[in-house]
């Protein structure tokens, strides 16, 4: 079992260990749908709510998975389960809000294919939390992502209007103040150990 | 007779006098002191690392530039600015290649790469200091005692490393005020913090002479004095608080203001306009969370310092306090706009 | 991102095999799947072990789909597509721990998330799903390799800066000064933005000619 | 009844002053030129027509040029001479328009002709409004929008306050201070018809610190039972500009894209009240006015009351200016526009005329990046962000400009030029947005 | 996946039977693989395992897991979590527990095994488990020679009612070390040093009384 206490599971999950920043999870969506930050905020949202559902899942499945000791199909159960989650949330957002749909476009059905939510499942089962502990990191990891592309959104807000040399413009660009957003996020390396 | 041609301008005719230019070259000015109080503390040892550092921003600015096809830029002083702020952010036996290389990246990816003066979104400076700490964190927390007695006659072996090669530290190598509070629980004197006979990075160590180079640039209206205002109140009424819980776990709010980078940190390094926010209130903001930032960092971080971290994090938020913090625009409400 | 790179298909089986290394490379071109990439490229050896397994899965997937493409009714080639990948990536995981606990140790949960990577998914839906089985094992062989190439580019700078050596070989004098940035997430950033630089520069300068 | 006022609007800038030089001289007549040019726009609106033939001998105070539908006024001859041409003549925009050439008699008495008398007493609003737009009346403040247009009220609002602007905030001139000191009888006549023509109950002169002596002079003449009162406050620029004053006298702000009317109020500048005071009871047209001549390429600075017409050429030559001289500007140097031709008039809207030499033009001309320092963002009196619009602008963003960050509101008082560490021309990108945008609206 | 355009019935059910077709095919390919290498991943592991055991406690060749029920130590079954691994010689003599422990570094969580000698009372053996540490900086926690100096023999002494430690275990500034149960640290990785300090400080205390108290349990494999 482990031991960590909810406080310290969300800092380390939203900033020491940012998923984005410091595992590289979701850097697809992070380096596509930061653009805005209207488009990035309602992504962070959706990611973290697919998230939290499929922490959930997950948690489930591995119960099950355990019970008839079938350890080999826990990753094609995650993403099968992930897929159908995000496929519901699709049609929930489509039909409650079809603005927020056009806005998401593409994305939300791309964040089946997106790691973080994948990764995330997989860690939580790895670092053996229970229930509440795992809700907890996905929620963590969910409002780190978020976090992480708004910021990266505000900067790139911003550099739409600097005068950028044309070779560095776009994807070169945004690795950098990636690389050195990662830099700054080190400063909070330790906070969740106590 | 009255002459033919006159020159066209649009209103207004007027300008108030001071202009980039100016406003830069007077914030060396008033780091100057600093400067010199570290290379009478750390002798010539301080003396190269701010020499390199200064030297590398303005030859890499005036280099890129040139590559680009643009004029050079260095005339208007601020790779100045970001060279010394660099070396006053290093330790003073701080290898010098490594120094070099700093000045090399600070220009070139905190500043080129994003468009140049004005368009940074992060200090370059700290820039130069984050990937340097990241790429050589041993060497970036090696430290060397002050007023050593042998300090304007040699030069400390770390300082002198054949590029790309490891250091080989002679000497003790003190520690800083804070990693002495954070690992070993000690708190140093107040005044000896205050005057700087303390050990630490090339600059940080006298906090008056900070102060005194803030005050100059304040009266001169060349700085907004409420980013440092605004950091260093909130840095001691949050310690204070934890102080007053516990006295005997949290350093006092005294010893938190006048220790580590804080100082220069909020004096010279927030207060870069580039990347902080443009409307009073935005900046007080900005300044109360970077305090916040330092204060947690100190107290329950893996580090000892935040301040780099505190101002880098600020500036990825700058963007976002802009967009929040807005004046109403006159003859709108509030809701409108 | 998902980007369609469906061409007319008249390209030979050895066009299709060189794109996937130059034109179309998937790091430097396409820019899919970067968490792998930036995650498991700190060392030349954890870079080059991560391309294979992928280029492992992106062939066996792309022969499956493109054996079946005629089996799987269009609405639900995606579960299709996942299920056979997730199973190729399940394999791969289970013989990668039969080699060397050590090696799966270094490569994390991101042998697992091959399954997400948009590369395998791309190929099988644009690609696989319309070619012969011959034309597609070439197209999964060049983009799998091509793959493999980047990482291994992004690896071999990141291990040669980071600590000194190539495949765990130190190559630079015993005193070298390790910059440990670049094995840190930050330096997998700079690292790939220089890279991509690099190409665009190239570019640049290729169509200015 | 006299207040003085602590309190002003927000942001707002302080530049030099440099009025000492011309504050104390009093208002000298200058002489006809030899040939009067009179341009038939010299007003927002349509140009006035033409009425008179090439040849014609006219009278002092004969109508020119009649006005041409409602935003559009009379032009009145400033002397008696004869026409010697119509043809094109350059204007302060640089574009061309019809002009009147005027070849004044040199012995003749110059007197004036009589129009008709408007009786404050028994005239109705309607009947003052059409006495001003005969006397060919336009905002002397500087707009020259023709003042009946604005005192009309339209439909469903009331005006309760007049507000007299006297502030004249722009640094150098000197204008409204003399008139003020000068004519206080007409300024308060003025107060009269205006306050009848558009239903004011009550009538505030407002008036800027510098400015005491006038303004204890004027509220000296108030008798106590008046509805009018003194208004003195503290000097910032460009507390001239209408909803500035409103701010500062009233507290109110005037909605975005609003007019003063809109909350109740009526803002005329006090020469324009002047003139209406001093023509109205003789129904006679306007032919000169008062202009600030100063700068420090002028030799004989003053405040001059100058025929309307008279060549800027010819007006420079009689104060004398120095060899140096290197620009001339027709307004205040924060607001007046550089003239690149001295062979244009003097007009109806022209309240000064600076003449910088080279030392004062001499600003460093490097132009950098904006540094985001938030001096032009706390200078602004609009509260816009004149750093982010300036890099919109410079990126042709023209409908964030426009949607997001209010470029519409932006009435181009330079407040935000002024005080630019980095030199951008701001107002000049604005200018052009904002052209461009009205452009595209229209297209 | 599907589209949400609607299905014809036909067509319905050649989709389950193509999803059928697949599930059973990857299902089979999939316990086929694991099947295949479970045994060698098992032995892998083990191997891993028994490897760290035997470098924590010197001298033994054999161990067995123990695990802790009822107030007694009994041999631990598969599915048991909380073990702790005993080790005995050649001649079949306990020479040792190795105890698995983990917290939180400075990157992420660190975990080791060490190994524990009821008779001398002492830490006797360190290995790192699992870390990421900063390569050059913090890693030296599982390099460093002065640093593994430390647990060849780190005091874990009881205190007289043996319920216990006597003194905790604490990590010191580098070259400050003075007493038997005090880690000297690594100067540049003073974050991961103390990691480590606490990690051994909470297990120690946890693990160390109950060992001691029931160490007759251990004297011959499996409770013979
Ligand atoms: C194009 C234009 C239209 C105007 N329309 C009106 C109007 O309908 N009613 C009115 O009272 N004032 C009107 N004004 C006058 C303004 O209220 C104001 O007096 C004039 O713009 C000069 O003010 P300023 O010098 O502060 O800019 C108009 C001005 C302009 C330029
Ligand atoms: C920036 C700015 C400054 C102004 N300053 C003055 C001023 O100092 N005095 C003045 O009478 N009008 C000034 N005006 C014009 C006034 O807004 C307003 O149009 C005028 O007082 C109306 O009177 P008028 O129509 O009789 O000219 C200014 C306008 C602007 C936009
Ligand atoms: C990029 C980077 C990585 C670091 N990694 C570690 C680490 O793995 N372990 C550690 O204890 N400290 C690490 N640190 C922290 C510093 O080196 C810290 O200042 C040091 O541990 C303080 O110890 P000292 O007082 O002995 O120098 C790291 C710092 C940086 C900037
Ligand atoms: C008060 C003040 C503080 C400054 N601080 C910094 C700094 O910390 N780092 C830096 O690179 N430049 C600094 N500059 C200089 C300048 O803003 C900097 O070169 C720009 O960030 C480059 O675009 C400062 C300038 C001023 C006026
Ligand atoms: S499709 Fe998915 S995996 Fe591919 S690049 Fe886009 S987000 Fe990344
Ligand atoms: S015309 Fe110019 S100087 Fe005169 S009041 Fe208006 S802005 Fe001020
Ligand atoms: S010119 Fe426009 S933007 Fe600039 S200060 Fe004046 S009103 Fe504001
Ligand atoms: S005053 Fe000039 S430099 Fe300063 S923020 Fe405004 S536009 Fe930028
Ligand atoms: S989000 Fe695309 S590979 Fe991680």
């Amino acid at each position: 079992m482990n031991q960590e206490s909810f406080s310290q599971i969300f800092i380390n999950a939203c900033l020491v260990n940012n998923f984005v920043l410091a595992y590289f999870l979701g850097i697809c969506p992070f380096l596509g749908v930061s653009g805005k930050i209207d488009t990035a905020g309602k992504m962070g949202g959706a990611v973290t709510f697919v998230m939290l559902i499929s922490s959930m899942c997950a948690y489930g499945i591995h119960a099950f998975l355990e019970a008839i000791d079938a350890p080999f199909l826990q990753l094609i159960s995650y993403i099968v389960v992930i897929a159908s989650t995000v496929q519901l949330v699709e049609m929930f957002v489509k039909k409650m809000s079809p603005a927020l749909f056009q806005a998401l476009g593409i994305f939300l059905p791309l964040i089946t294919t997106n790691c973080a939510i994948l990764g995330l499942a997989l860690f939580q089962t790895n670092k053996g939390y229970d229930f509440f502990q795992s809700v907890t990191y996905a929620f963590g990891a969910g409002t780190g992502f978020t976090l992480a592309l708004l910021l990266m959104a505000g900067l790139r807000e911003q550099l739409d209007f600097a005068e950028v040399p044309k070779v560095i413009r776009g994807t070169v660009l945004t690795l950098v103040a990636a690389g050195i957003l990662s830099l700054a996020f080190m400063g909070f390396s330790g906070l969740g150990s106590n | 007779m009255l002459k033919q041609t006159l020159h066209i301008s649009t209103s207004p005719h007027l300008v108030k006098g001071s202009s980039v230019e100016v406003i830069m070259r007077n914030v060396v000015w008033a780091m100057l002191p600093t400067a010199a109080f570290s290379v009478y503390a750390f002798g010539w040892n301080a003396a190269l690392v701010l020499i390199t550092s200064t030297l590398s921003c303005v030859l890499t600015e005036h280099v890129l530039c040139r590559l680009s096809g643009k004029r050079s830029t260095v005339s208007d002083w601020s790779a100045i600015i970001t060279g010394l702020l660099l070396g006053l952010t290093l330790p003073p036996i701080f290898p010098l290649w490594m120094t070099f290389l700093g000045g090399v990246i600070a220009i070139s990816v905190g500043k080129f790469l994003f468009g140049g003066l004005g368009y940074n979104v992060f200090n370059p400076a700290l820039v130069g200091r984050a990937v340097l700490q990241g790429a050589f964190p041993v060497a970036i927390t090696t430290w060397y005692d002050g007023f050593a007695a042998d300090r304007f006659s040699s030069i400390n072996s770390s300082l002198l490393a054949a590029p790309f090669m490891k250091p080989v530290v002679d000497g003790v190598s003190g520690a800083t005020p804070l990693s002495a509070f954070k690992f070993d629980g000690v708190i140093t004197d107040t005044a000896d913090l205050a005057f700087g006979f303390v050990s630490g990075s090339a600059g940080e160590t006298s906090a008056i002479l900070i102060l005194l180079g803030g005050i100059y640039l304040v009266t001169r209206n060349f700085m907004n004095w409420r980013i440092p205002v605004s950091i260093l109140l909130t840095v001691f009424v949050l310690s204070g608080i934890f102080y007053w819980i516990d006295p005997s776990k949290y350093p006092s709010p005294l010893f938190m203001l006048f220790s580590g980078g804080l100082m220069l940190g909020a004096v010279f390094m927030a207060t870069d306009m580039v990347a902080s926010p443009i409307t009073k209130w935005g900046v007080v903001l900005y300044g109360a969370i970077i305090g916040t930032f330092i204060v947690v960092i100190r107290i329950w971080g893996g580090l000892p310092e935040g301040v780099m971290y505190a101002i880098l994090l600020g500036n990825a938020i700058s963007p976002h306090i802009d967009r929040l913090i807005r004046y109403r625009v006159y003859g709108t409400s509030l809701k409108s706009s | 991102m998902n980007k369609e790179i469906t061409k007319a298909t008249t390209l030979s089986s050895t066009d299709e095999f060189i794109k996937g290394l130059w034109k179309e490379n998937p790091v430097f071109v396409q820019v899919l799947g970067m968490c792998p990439v930036l995650a498991v490229s700190n060392t030349a050896i954890n870079a080059l072990a991560m391309g294979l397994a992928t280029a492992f899965v992106l062939i066996m997937s792309n022969s499956l789909v493109s054996l079946l493409r005629n089996f799987i009714p269009k609405e639900v080639r995606i579960a299709s597509y996942i299920l056979i990948i997730a199973t190729f990536v399940t394999m791969i995981d289970y013989a990668i721990q039969a080699i060397s606990v050590e090696l799966h140790k270094n490569l994390g949960a991101f042998i697992s998330l091959i399954v997400v990577n948009c590369l395998i998914l791309s190929r099988a839906e644009a690609f696989a799903s319309k070619n012969t089985l011959g034309k597609s094992i070439m197209d999964a062989l060049g983009m799998g390799l091509g793959f493999t190439l980047g990482l291994v580019s992004l690896g071999l700078v990141r291990e040669i800066l980071g600590s000194g050596a190539v495949f765990g070989i130190p190559i630079l004098p015993e005193n070298f000064q390790e910059w440990v940035i670049m094995i840190l997430p930050a330096g997998g950033f700079f690292t790939l933005a220089a890279w991509l630089l690099v190409f665009n520069l190239y570019k640049q300068k290729r169509n200015a000619l | 009844m006299l207040t003085i006022k602590k309190h002003t609007f927000k942001h707002g800038v302080h530049p030099p002053e440099n009025k000492e030089e011309t504050n104390r001289l009093p208002i000298r007549q200058f002489s006809f030129a030899p040939l009067i040019i009179l341009p038939v726009s010299q007003h927002i609106g349509k140009p006035s027509k033409v009425i008179v033939r090439e040849g014609q001998e006219v009278i002092r105070g004969q109508k020119l040029a009649e006005s041409d539908g409602f935003l559009s006024v009379p032009l009145h001859s400033p002397a008696t001479g004869i026409i010697r041409k119509i043809a094109n003549v350059p204007t302060l925009s640089g574009k061309m328009t019809t002009g009147i050439y005027l070849e004044p008699f040199p012995s003749s008495t110059q007197e004036i002709l009589e129009g008709n008398p408007i009786d404050l007493e028994t005239a109705t609003p309607e009947e003052i409004l059409l006495g001003i737009q005969q006397a060919g009346i336009v905002g002397l403040g500087g707009a020259a929008f023709p003042t009946h247009a604005k005192l009309k009220i339209p439909e469903g609002k009331h005006c309760d306050t007049l507000i007299i602007n006297g502030i004249e905030c722009e640094p150098y001139l000197t204008t409204d201070h003399r008139v003020m000191l000068e004519q206080p009888d007409d300024i308060f006549m003025g107060i009269k018809y205006l306050m009848k023509a558009t239903g004011a109950k009550r009538t505030i002169i407002g008036i800027e610190a510098n400015k005491k002596d006038a303004a204890e002079f004027l509220a000296g003449k108030l008798d106590g039972k008046d509805p009018v009162s003194v208004e003195v406050v503290p000097v910032k620029y460009p507390q001239g500009a209408e909803k500035m004053l409103i701010t500062a006298i009233l507290g109110k702000e005037v909605p975005s894209g609003g007019l003063p009317i809109d909350v109740n109020v009526v803002v005329v500048n006090v020469a324009t009240t002047a003139e209406i005071g001093r023509l109205l009871p003789h129904g006679r047209g306007i032919q000169e006015r008062v202009i600030t001549i100063t700068g420090p390429g002028v030799k004989k600075k003053g405040n001059y009351l100058i025929p309307i017409g008279t060549p800027l050429r010819y007006v420079l030559e009689e104060v004398g200016v120095e060899e140096s001289i290197s620009e001339v500007y027709m307004g205040g140097p924060m607001m007046g526009v550089a003239v690149g031709n001295l062979d244009i008039s003097i007009v109806k809207g022209t309240s000064g005329i600076v003449v910088f030499n080279e030392k004062q033009v001499h600003k460093s001309a490097q132009v950098y990046p904006c540094i985001k320092c938030g001096a032009c963002v706390d200078a602004c009196p609009l509260s816009l962000n004149p750093s982010k619009l300036g890099i919109l602008a410079k990126f042709e963003s023209y409908d964030k400009m426009a949607e997001e960050y209010h470029l519409m509101d932006c009435f181009e008082c330079g407040s935000c030029s002024f005080v630019c560490p980095s030199h951008i021309p701001l107002v000049q990108y604005f200018r052009l947005s904002k052209s461009i945008i009205r452009k595209r609206k229209s297209a | 996946m599907t589209d949400s355009t609607t299905i014809a019935p036909s067509n319905s059910l050649k989709m389950l039977r193509a999803m059928a077709g697949i599930g059973v095919l990857c299902g089979l390919l999939i316990v086929l693989t694991y099947e295949g290498t479970l045994p060698r991943i098992e032995l892998l592991r083990a191997q891993a395992l028994e490897e760290a055991i035997f470098k924590v406690v010197p001298g033994i060749t054999q161990m067995q897991a123990y695990t802790y029920k009822n107030n007694a130590f009994v041999p631990a079954e598969e599915t048991d979590l909380d073990v702790v691994y005993a080790g005995y010689d050649s001649e079949g003599a306990f020479k040792g527990i190795a105890i698995v422990a983990t917290g939180q570094g400075y990157a992420d969580v660190i975990k080791i095994i060490y190994g524990y000698d009821p008779e001398k009372e002492q830490v006797v053996g360190f290995y790192v488990l699992e870390s990421k540490e900063t390569p050059g900086l913090g890693d030296k926690i599982e390099k460093d020679p002065t640093f593994l100096e430390n647990f060849k023999g780190l005091d874990v002494t009881l205190n007289a009612d043996k319920t216990a430690l006597k003194n905790q275990v604490i990590t010191v500034k580098k070259g400050t070390k003075t007493n038997a149960w005090e880690v000297d640290g690594i100067s540049g990785a003073t974050i991961s040093s103390r990691a480590i300090g606490e990690i051994l400080k909470q297990s120690t205390s946890e693990w160390v009384p109950l060992i001691y108290q029931n160490k007759t349990a251990f004297k011959s494999r499996g409770n013979e």
